[in-house]
């Protein structure tokens, strides 16, 4: 098993309600794995999952990239800095 | 206010912070010996909106994935150098928490030896950049109720 | 420092000033509750100028024809919102005396609701034009002696 | 006669070494006369007078302009500040 740290922000953080998860994932689970896993678990956050954009240690990853061991992984809706 | 410098003979400043943003700090850290011109972007808090749809603001409130926010900074200041080779020394500062209309949020500042070195394209740049790829948001509260404002920019992969 | 405003509903703040230039001050006086960016340009004294002849320069000391510098900057100011009418806020400050390097010299700045207004290009004319029409002069002095820096631009009837 | 009073700045002050200086003008005169009279009492700056801008009452003239009564007129070189 991998263990990995989600971080959720702005409207994802409100709906689940959290800042920050810890979650074990299934080696060589990718992000498109942890969001179904998610979507399962959370499901009010199932819709915010068709959107979101997500980080691994804080570079942009999608669908298909594998979440290496005690990774970081954000969750969050497009950027509005500024 | 903390800032991050970069280890180089060129002064990068990056902030994510909950100060006052101090523009005469900030335009002193990025100029040099060699520099003659600084192009500076600041956003202010609207507290009237008129295109779209029409509105007011009580404040908006901000937030930031800190570490990779800073880290992101430095990426767009990497970007505006492969650009512009003119361009000495930057700076890019977010505000964060409950800011109110007329509070500067944001700053985006190059320095150069002269100005028709694109260091107005690289300001205009930076904060292009910054509101597409540093993962910051913000909620707006009006008088009718409170909304996040949605970016629409999807990163691509290695940004 | 004292300010020239003109009576109107869009701050125009101009000067000539012997004072530091405090880019909060001036900034904050041109942001209005309808503005949400700020194209703000500054000019600072070179200790060390690479293009041309490679020089190195111990101080500039400016000055100005008081009356006219100011009734000329208020016509730029005119033709900064005659071309962008987007803008609202405009500040132009001129500081004269004797200023050493890395001292911030001119400022040229410009609010307006968006950033996609024309606002970076506002500014990028005000100081071309100040540069061109404003009665300001500036002695270098420099190690070998001192000279005085001389524009090219010829007025034309009516500017 | 038409008093005027002339200022000089940068190059042409520091070539006359005042100021400023009040002058008597025919009615009529234009600055090309003004340009013409300033040649022959002060030669120190007649290579000046060549490339000189020229202003009545803070705007910019030219050589053809009839100088008005009790004008201000500026003299000095193309302007640099910034």
């Amino acid at each position: 098993m991998n263990h990995i740290k989600l971080l959720f922000f702005a409207t994802v953080r409100e709906r689940m309600g959290v800042k920050s998860l810890d979650l074990e994932l299934p080696a060589e689970a990718t992000i498109g794995d942890l969001k179904v896993n998610l979507s399962e678990k959370y499901p009010k956050i199932k819709d915010s999952l068709k959107s979101v954009l997500v980080t691994i240690n804080r570079e942009y990853a999608f669908d298909e990239a594998i979440i290496p061991s005690k990774a970081e992984i954000g969750v969050f809706p497009p950027v509005s800095g500024g | 206010m903390t800032f991050n410098m970069q280890p180089s003979s060129l002064p990068t400043v990056f902030s994510i912070t909950e100060d006052e943003i101090d523009l005469n700090d900030l335009l002193a850290r990025i100029t040099l010996i060699s520099t003659g011109a600084a192009a500076i972007f600041t956003g202010m808090v609207r507290g009237e909106t008129k295109r779209g749809e029409e509105h007011q603001t009580e404040y908006l409130e901000y937030e930031a994935y800190i570490p990779m926010a800073e880290e992101k900074m430095k990426q767009v200041a990497d970007e505006i150098r492969a650009k512009w080779d003119a361009v000495e020394g930057i700076a890019i500062v977010q505000r964060i928490g409950k800011l109110y209309p007329k509070t500067p949020t944001v700053l985006i500042a190059c320095t150069a030896a002269h100005r028709d070195t694109g260091v107005f394209e690289a300001a205009r740049y930076g904060i292009d950049r910054l509101k597409e790829i540093v993962p910051i948001w913000k909620k707006e509260v009006s008088p009718s109720g409170e909304f996040w404002v949605e970016g629409e920019y999807i990163p691509k992969a290695g940004e």
